[in-house]
């Protein structure tokens, strides 16, 4: 997952790769791995990166972030970096199905599609809103809405199929990163 | 003579825990009460009952005096610790236990009014001869300009009726005295239902420094040495410690002699402190608590003396069971306390429900703690949720355990002090223990460093992704359904 | 001479949480190590990090040494602590970090194997002039019958290649010597791959003293007092305290004498253990445990010195910090073991998974723990979950606060030896401090009272009633359902 | 609820009444007041009672509990007590549906009745296993079942309906205690 933080106004992309509390981040260019191991309750945990381990406490607070860190309140802005063209699914052979899923569980705020509409990869099929932040989630390949499954107002579990695309031969896939060490 | 068989603790938090840990130890049963939102608190798992109090208003709970004591009948307590804070300084109260003849585990109702009187607790100081701050008895607004050139500036409002830092003002110069008089009266007014204040000279950077007392009901009254308390904020204590650094042997000797005298021209008696101002080689007396203290746990450990025992001894008749002689000192004690406040927030009460505590333990710590996964830290009571103690041969020691114990102690769901403590912690005024009552207006959130942003921006990402990736339990309602379905079924 | 800047600690539970809890202290960065089943314990929570080990066999994880010295070469760690138990009193292990240029926190290789002979300890103890029990050098099977007709019966066969009570026969009688002597080379050969043993007289109610060693490099050795470890059960000690109850003041100076004599004969080194019985006013040697050990808080809480930094310091070369005169004691201390056995099943491990842990705090209370929620106890590893240690200006208020915070300790899952514990604390003979090694043979679970049965059956009603009509949370699978979707989204 | 409870082979029907950690138990005559506190995990409760509260370990063992309080063990085993007739609802009028329901969650693991069967009040209409112990669900009422909803093999939840009786007029049900206090 590529996401976008911002901090004291300065905006980096970081990659996140891993699964459960082990991740490589990718930053700059540099890959840090870490792990973010719960600790108590929701908001604190233990950042074991570099050969230590930092106690923080992150708490969701306006589009991001408040991470406390030792004596220090850092605020984080987040949101899902936009995903990058590429051309990792073409020549897939004859026309496929491609599931659309919920990346998050939330609550479905509009469905700017409809049903046997002509899509982009860009194209957003569903907004979600979680953690009172929306984000779009676009169709991510080229083709026709074969099966819209939701509608606004749906609640939706991470995963769910959104939408069903039916895509021709040579459709545009989206970039994402290969599963590296535990998963990407 | 004999002790209680049951008590009653007419508070909530972690002193309501410590106190039913030293019932414990006394083999006493020890009796709870809880307002609705301490329902899972941890003072009412561990009493041997624990009583429902009507509501969350501190009148309706902890300060409902008539219904303590009459849950106190209700129950055959034959004593009553009031803790501190609420009811734990009123002499009506105290009054109405004795009346109700309940043991109230405290001084009486007429060492607590004179104590309470902060202009009478100032003379009986000054005539047992011990140092007061020029100051002036309750003042007039006609007569206060006059009465302030005496004093001098800077001086402090403070309020006749009571104490806690309530109605305390600071008055630099001539010209801020009036409006600085208004806001103090109605303060105290507010806070003690009395609008008399006075004026006090008030010292640049002093050490606070005070000294525990006991005293029984046969006059006998005994010290247990002094802590230093001055790292404070709007005259809220955040850090204490035993023995005070950089003491001379000299002035503490001093400080205890004058500690002993006023409790005893005061007639004082059961667990008290006197407190003074330090500056240089000079001290100053500045009131009495007549209550058991939050930081009495670092006097305990150093002298092993169990204060909370000590208390209900004393309160049910018997006498003081050391003379001063047979009193040790042995270590260093450090106490931070750990509160629901916002430190990069102006130390604004953290509001919200814990959702997960994680507290530390080991070699030289000791957690006296009232928080639970679940709390709701409420904007009716105070926002302590616990103290950290540690101790150590040497100062040293103290400190880094306390350090150790701090990165261990993981609370969610409020902001609480733990990183102003960890910042005094590493002062190099506090680490040679040069520190005075404006230590903690140092504190200023201090700007990240590169490094420490570069970490927060790791741990956000990965806490993004993970809560995009992780899925939820099914909410609440859904387990409210099938509750409700189990408890059809056996309604039927 | 520098503290190493990390280091590894090559065990698990609480004597790993506690390891890191002294490294915090000195700030050492402490490295974990831990077997698959204990990913969830605190030693992985609270080290800077924690590296997995391959299985959860002992073989594979906490026993593997060469693979543990390469962690802690590849985490540029500078020393091991190797706890207690596994690979504590290795001397392989200590020679291969040696090599490795890494320091071991113990005693260097050749001091590890003069101790772990017991045979060669024991000569060493009657080389410095202290009692030993009537006893032999390793014996055949066929010199066996004349060799304890020396001795006299009843007497003991113990391995000569370790300790910790494995190998260990009781023998009262000339007919029983054949077979237990079979059975005991079959324990000895397979604990140590070492068939040897010797025979050694048998006293029929000793008091177990033991004497806290620490000697530096330079030569320096000092005692820090006794420790009275009598309530035992299969030589496996229960319950430990300092100083030892009734110990009269010449015989504890001839104990801690004759230890320091010992300990200086062996050429010991680090933090050690002597082992005395104690039988009226006299007292005989039995081994020397090269090791800091399970019981070493009791000695910490009277002496206020922190053992394991001490061992940490000597095992960097530095001088002892302290003189014999500089020690002082204060207080008494109690230690009471918390372990997965059943005390109502003959105290045989009690496997399975804990889901509930809340543990004791408060004055006078110190909990070393390695229990977690979700802490598989397993047939892997030692069932020692925790350890609860009070202090008290007497032994009196030690007990009572003990006795107050097992009530407060709640463990769900498996059966612990608090039932045992509590028992103990409430015999005459234990209050009266008159115990000796047969103290816990007296434990009898005993039939339980009416009132207690009627209890017991108010309790199981509820819970029947609580069980049958509260819903349980979606099963695990569901859960699982809905995280391997995230997951798949994350991988797309 | 009425429970057989038996300890040392002495067998006590106790009735316990309340909801969530506040009960009141009868047994032998006698009303106790008291609570059992959730303490630690599945097993740790504080049971609040007299005046003084005890820690206990609750574990399942059998076809009852081991309770530990203090230094003993109690062994106590427990079954629902069979339901006593009464006549409470005698007079309810005309023809009445009446709804057999799940007393627990657990696993249907039979049915001994037939749609359209006629059913006294004991007659067991469901067999539930929960916990190891089987638990036959009585009709409760006098009647003709009308719609039988579960089959063996099926997971219930508590309070699920089970089947529907159609009960003449003077049909005789099952006595069951009054609520009390905080429920019964």
């Amino acid at each position: 997952m590529r996401v976008e933080a911002t901090v004291s106004g300065h905006r980096r992309i970081v990659e996140v790769r891993g699964t459960a509390d082990e991740y490589i981040i990718r930053v700059g260019g540099e890959a840090v791995p870490f792990r973010l191991r719960p600790d108590a309750g929701s908001e604190c945990f233990r950042l074991e990166v570099g050969g230590q381990t930092i106690p923080v406490r992150i708490c969701a607070a306006g589009g991001g972030a408040s991470v406390i860190i030792g004596t220090a309140r850092v605020a984080v802005g987040l949101r899902r970096a936009l995903p990058i063209p590429s051309r990792r699914n073409a020549g897939l052979g004859a026309s496929a199905r491609r599931e659309v899923r919920a990346p998050i569980p939330g609550l479905v705020v509009a469905v700017p599609v409809a049903q046997g509409a002509t899509v982009a990869p860009h194209t957003p099929v569903a907004i979600i809103e979680a953690m009172k932040m929306q984000m779009e989630v676009p169709a991510a390949a080229a083709g026709r809405i074969e099966d819209l499954r939701v509608r606004p107002g749906q609640e939706v579990a991470g995963g769910a199929v959104l939408a069903v695309i039916a895509c021709p031969p040579d459709a545009t896939g989206m970039d994402a990163p290969a599963v590296a060490g535990q998963g990407a | 003579m004999a002790l209680p068989r049951r008590l009653l603790i007419a508070n909530r938090g972690e002193i309501a825990v410590r106190v039913i840990r030293a019932c414990r130890d006394l083999d006493i049963s020890p009796i709870a009460v809880y307002a609705p939102v301490d329902a899972g608190a941890p003072h009412v798992r561990l009493a041997d009952e624990a009583l429902l109090l009507p509501g969350d208003v501190p009148a309706e709970s902890y300060l409902n005096g008539p219904l303590l004591v009459e849950l106190a009948r209700r129950t055959g307590a034959a004593a009553l610790h009031p803790g501190y804070g609420f009811l734990a300084e009123n002499p009506a109260f105290a009054a109405l236990c004795e009346e109700a003849g309940l043991a109230f585990v405290g001084p009486p109702a007429d060492v607590l009014r004179r104590c309470g009187d902060k202009a009478a607790a100032r003379a009986a100081a000054d005539a047992s001869g011990v140092p007061i701050l020029r100051g002036t008895p309750p003042v007039d607004d006609d007569v206060a300009g006059r009465e302030a050139r005496a004093v001098g500036f800077p001086l402090l409002i403070k309020a006749a009726g009571g104490g806690g830092g309530k109605g305390i003002h600071l008055v630099r110069g001539p010209s801020d005295l009036a409006s600085a008089l208004r806001l103090a009266r109605g303060e105290a007014q507010a806070a003690f239902g009395d609008p008399r204040v006075y004026l006090e000279r008030w010292l640049e950077q002093p050490r606070h420094v005070e000294v525990q007392i006991l005293a029984d009901h046969q006059g006998g009254v005994i010290h247990l040495g002094e802590r230093a308390c001055s790292v404070q904020r709007r005259h809220q204590k955040l850090i204490e410690e035993a023995p005070a650094p950089g003491l001379p042997a000299a002035l503490r000797e001093a400080l205890v002699t004058a500690a002993v005298r006023v409790a005893r021209t005061l007639g004082y008696r059961n667990a008290g402190t006197i407190e003074f101002l330090v500056d240089g080689e000079e001290f100053f007396f500045i009131e009495v608590n007549a209550r058991i203290q939050v930081e009495h746990p670092v006097t305990e450990l150093v002298t092993g003396v169990d204060l909370i025992a000590a208390q209900v001894l004393i309160a049910s008749g018997a006498p003081l069971p050391w003379r001063q002689a047979d009193l040790r000192w042995t270590g260093c004690a450090l106490e931070c306390r750990i509160s629901a406040e916002d430190p990069h927030a102006g130390f604004l009460p953290s509001l919200g429900r814990i959702d997960g505590v994680t507290e530390p333990a080991g070699p030289g710590v000791r957690v006296d703690s009232g928080a639970w996964p679940g709390q709701v830290v409420s904007r009716h009571y105070d926002p302590l949720l616990s103290k950290v103690i540690t101790t150590g041969p040497s100062r040293e020691a103290a400190i880094d355990r306390m350090r150790r114990a701090l990165r261990e102690y993981a609370i969610s769901g409020v902001s609480t002090t733990i990183p102003f403590h960890l910042w005094a912690l590493d002062q190099p005024a506090f680490a040679r223990g040069l520190y005075d009552v404006r230590f903690a207006d140092g504190w200023e959130p201090e700007p990240p460093t590169p490094e420490v942003e570069r970490l927060a921006t790791l741990a956000a990402a990965a806490w993004f992704h993970r809560r995009l990736t992780t899925p939820t339990l099914p909410a609440d309602g859904a387990v409210g359904r099938w509750i409700g379905a189990g408890r059809e079924e056996s309604l039927r």
